[in-house]
């Protein structure tokens, strides 16, 4: 297991405070946050880089708080590898080897056991210039795992990559995680990566960890406007909650009053996945609980799938894919009908 | 019409940058050609006959190899000292650190003759450092010791500045993944930073080299004799006047030209391999 | 086990952290050191009362005053030719340009008095330049022109690597964004290119004047009269000994360190606005 | 009309051959191509930057190919916008002005229009070092317009913004092109982008224009491999005509036999979108053209939606809704029913 306990860690005028972070061992955890949100700071203070101002870590029921970095048994991956360009691959995949004056012959066995995990055979005698992107995080992964580190910390490997070689990385990285059972925290600024890979989601930002749990739970459960907004939430509507139902409540806002099966007192806020609601043209003439009619003002295209947003108002943001899209034949100006389920609309 | 104007326009326009250029070609040339004639002229059109003359004086010959070698033994200990400040001063903060830094410069802007003065104010027989040192028999007032000394004065900023870029541009986060893999600080700086630096160190170390054959004005202070080159061609342009002193000059001229070739090459494939 | 280990592991190796970078701060301890006692004893402890009758002494301020106009005319006529050559090689490709930027470069590692030999083998009364300048009532062999000569050659240097690194550091899309927004070239360099570099000029401007204040070797050749401060401390050190050089030596350390501190200040708050 | 005849240029070692393009006044267009393809080295040599080798740019009826960079009559807005760093924005956005020599009071008028466009009032007074990367580019697109080009060159402007600040400015481009129907070229990386601005897209790479045409052309009918897997296409099958339909032919690739209602001869290629495909639990008895049975091998979760693989083989990508992916409950391991209709199936 590895844990954060209200770490707090300040680099130049930028300061993370009161970090608490829990593991488990062989989980797959995604840290995620803008850009600027001290991503790096808090990985890097976690490798040892940085002094820890207050606060405990602690690696596999051990404190490492003061522990020199080539002690804690750490992976680590920066976004543009951070390969030694003085030496060769291989020697780069074994310098954490050779400072620990591991013996030739255990040298040659480790290189070509990490060689067959991760296929960089036809690259080791080249120096880190020569490489491609992808091929550079290969050998960044290889060198990180060399040393069979207890955690492995990946600070946007997939960032600086073109489309195909991060879908190629991201499933290299499943598997690795898949077949090697490390404890990996990953670092990325994109939503969408940390739902493909992680097992637990943190997201941080404004100086602090602002949500962590299961993907669905933080993609579909936000407990802030930033997270809700952070995971493209669109739908987040100011409101209160007027009164209760059968097994849940219900939430007025300005023009709409909608149905949850949450309980929660006290929100400030309901939102609303885009791709939870239902469009169609046929107009109901019976009122439906959450069930809206309203007017199509905009609509982007967005890669396989279309947005619509619906001035009801207040003006809500639906997903359509491009085949609904074509046979409903949707238009700016055209009227029509929403509808949601009562578990898709979230408080808090 | 589209095309009439076009090349009108065309025409006006690389006239206009032409001749706001040319005044920058020109004035540029100027300051070229003030500094390579001279130079030029002492080296090529010096009279043949007593360059070869100068060449195979054993005053002159003693002479260069005392300088070359003063030179190197500054260089040494130059590097020994000033090539872990420069890691220190690229690599971590302390108070006063900008003083430091600035204290270190300005040996390149102080008068020579001030700076031969303020060394043998130290380094004489009877001040602070001066008597130590006799005490154990080294005496700077005419002697090697007291050429590197001044050379050391004013060329090892040369080196700590070189060292201290090289030492800058070997990125952080190198240091900090070997870190991670295993490798104390030490062996990070001799495994990582210090092969990743070694091209600007030794750039930096020729440069200090160069710079210690070229100094003059301290050393005259602090040693006359035995006699480095830069005082052997004051003495004979004062004892026999201009055409004595030329092939001296351009012997050292170009010895020093060389060197700096070989700076400038170092400097220029690194800068291709980045 | 985890707290005992730990604490082990944390002490020895803070341990050895602590002799390796121990063993740095100590030998850069030793060049800091080397450099501040000297320039320090020289301006502190030196006899305040000739201090004081070296200021008030006319021949020290008049050679004060001579030396630091020479300088500020030289960097006038650096900057007129130097500043427009630096402009050419930081933004435009030509051939030998690696020849000329080693050439500008030369003066720096050009042992002093050889500089002074080869610019009297072009300036002196006999020969080229000499001449033509003489026929116009200009000399330069002991002369404030020979003084101005001889700081520019080995100054210019400062001012051009300078002013080449400041225009080279202006991203070229602010000059081509100027260009489409309907800038001429000769617009575009006064209106971004220059006044973006500008804190880079004035800091080579400020590194020349202290340079050419410094210049002793190549003025003593060509100009021993009328007498620069570097050749005045020389001409006291010769004729009355340390005690009387000293308390010039210490005036004009002090002129140059301030100057120097101009220049670092100003290079220090540009890189905190970067 | 802006139109690029058989261009061809240098720079450093990098050369574009035969660079074509076509665009109407009024258009706007989205250059699209992966990093390292030339597309910044293509808008500056649009802009008079770079001197051209070969070929013809004109601009409304002009030949410009010669014409100094100046007299073009181009706005270009960089990535980082390249703003002045040593004068205010108010003073940035006049610069074009200023350096023709526009009479102050005209400066005056033009800035208050500029600003009454582009909301920057209170910004004016301040240096661009002091402003958030969406207000800069908000800044560099008014100066950009100050002096009313011709033709609006936009690279990247929006790869460095966070998600919020990029949607906010995708929606201000759209706003700005409909209001002022100014002729824009616009280059980005990011298909999705393209699909979502483009009136018209080019895909630039490996040293030229690979195609050119609607977003709806060149996301449904690439012309080659290249254009296919930037697209992410995914579903991409080697193979050759093997027969005709009434009004199509027949494609057979590894495993699988295509019904297409395309009747290109000499096709090597087909390929099918991810949201063509349709997918179900039930498998019908009855074998139906375009319909295939197989296991799913892989789901992967992306944004809004998961990618399910099912190996017939080959192995086919199909994306499915959240809503449809609960509802069906696929599993790793699960037999299913995958169907497309003829005109799903692109060949090339």
């Amino acid at each position: 297991m590895i844990s954060l306990k209200s770490v707090r860690v300040e680099f130049r005028r930028f300061a993370l405070q009161d970090i608490s972070l829990e593991l488990e061992t062989g989980d797959y955890f995604m840290l995620v946050g803008p850009t600027g949100a001290g991503k790096t700071l808090l990985m890097e203070t976690i490798a040892g880089l940085h002094p820890v101002k207050s606060g405990e870590i602690w690696i596999e029921g051990r404190d490492v708080t003061r522990l020199e970095p080539e002690k804690r048994h750490i992976g680590m991956v920066y976004q543009d590898c951070a390969l030694l360009p003085h030496l060769s691959v291989a020697e780069n995949i074994v310098f954490g080897l050779k400072v620990r004056r591991v013996a030739n012959g255990e040298i040659k066995r480790k290189l070509a056991e990490i060689v067959s995990i991760i296929k960089v055979e036809h690259l080791l005698e080249r120096k880190p210039g020569k490489l491609s992107g992808g091929e550079k995080q290969k050998v960044a992964l290889a060198r990180a795992l060399a040393t069979s580190p207890r955690l492995l910390l990946l600070d946007e490997p997939l960032s600086s990559l073109d489309p195909e070689s991060r879908e190629m990385l991201q499933q290299e990285l499943k598997r690795l995680h898949r077949e090697l059972g490390i404890t990996v925290i990953h670092i990325t600024h994109d939503f969408d990566e940390a739902l493909l890979l992680g097992k637990h989601i943190a997201v941080i930002g404004e100086g602090g960890i602002r949500q962590a749990g299961t993907p669905e739970e933080v993609f579909r459960r936000p407990s802030s406007e930033f997270v809700a907004r952070f995971t493209r939430m669109r739908n987040i509507f100011a409101g209160k909650i007027s009164g209760q139902t059968g097994d849940g409540s219900v939430f007025r806002t300005d023009g709409m009053e909608l149905v949850t099966t949450s309980r929660k007192t006290g929100a400030t806020h309901a939102c609303i996945r885009p791709d939870d609601i239902d469009i169609s043209t046929s107009l109901a003439s019976h009122p439906a609980p959450n069930s809206f009619i309203g007017t199509i003002t905009r609509i982007d295209e967005v890669g396989m799938a279309y947005h619509i947003f619906v001035n009801v108002p207040p003006e809500v943001c639906c997903l359509v894919t491009r085949r609904s899209f074509r046979e409903m034949g949707l238009t700016v100006g055209k009227k029509v009908q929403i509808h949601f389920a009562p578990d898709s609309v979230h408080i808090f | 019409m589209a095309v009439v104007k076009k090349s009108e326009d065309a025409g006006r326009k690389s006239i206009i940058r032409y001749r706001f250029l040319m005044l920058f070609t020109l004035l540029g040339l100027i300051i070229v050609l003030f500094i390579l004639i001279p130079l030029a002229k002492v080296v090529f059109l010096s009279d043949k006959e007593s360059l070869w003359q100068a060449f195979i004086d054993p005053t002159t010959i003693n002479s260069i190899l005392l300088t070359l070698g003063a030179a190197l033994i500054t260089t040494a200990i130059g590097f020994i000292f000033g090539v872990p400040l420069a890691y220190m001063l690229a690599r971590y903060d302390f108070p006063l650190k900008s003083v430091v830094e600035g204290l270190i410069d300005l040996p390149i802007v102080v008068p020579h003759t001030a700076a031969g003065i303020a060394l043998l104010f130290v380094f004489g027989r009877n001040y602070l450092l001066g008597k130590w040192f006799g005490a154990v028999g080294v005496q700077f007032v005419d002697s090697l010791a007291g050429i590197v000394i001044a050379m050391l004065f004013v060329s090892v900023p040369f080196l700590i500045d070189s060292a201290k870029e090289g030492f800058k541009k070997v990125d952080v986060r190198l240091e900090n993944v070997s870190r991670t893999l295993g490798a104390s600080p030490w062996q990070v700086f001799y495994r990582v930073t210090f092969p990743l630096a070694w091209r600007s160190i030794l750039a930096g170390n020729l440069m200090m080299w160069a710079r210690g054959i070229s100094e003059f004005g301290a050393i005259v202070i602090l040693a006359y004799y035995p006699m480095v080159t830069p005082t052997l061609i004051y003495q004979r342009f004062e004892s026999y006047g201009l055409s004595k002193a030329i092939p001296v000059a351009a012997i050292l001229i170009l010895v020093c030209a060389f060197i700096f070739i070989g700076v400038r090459t170092l400097l220029h494939s690194r800068q291709k391999d980045d």
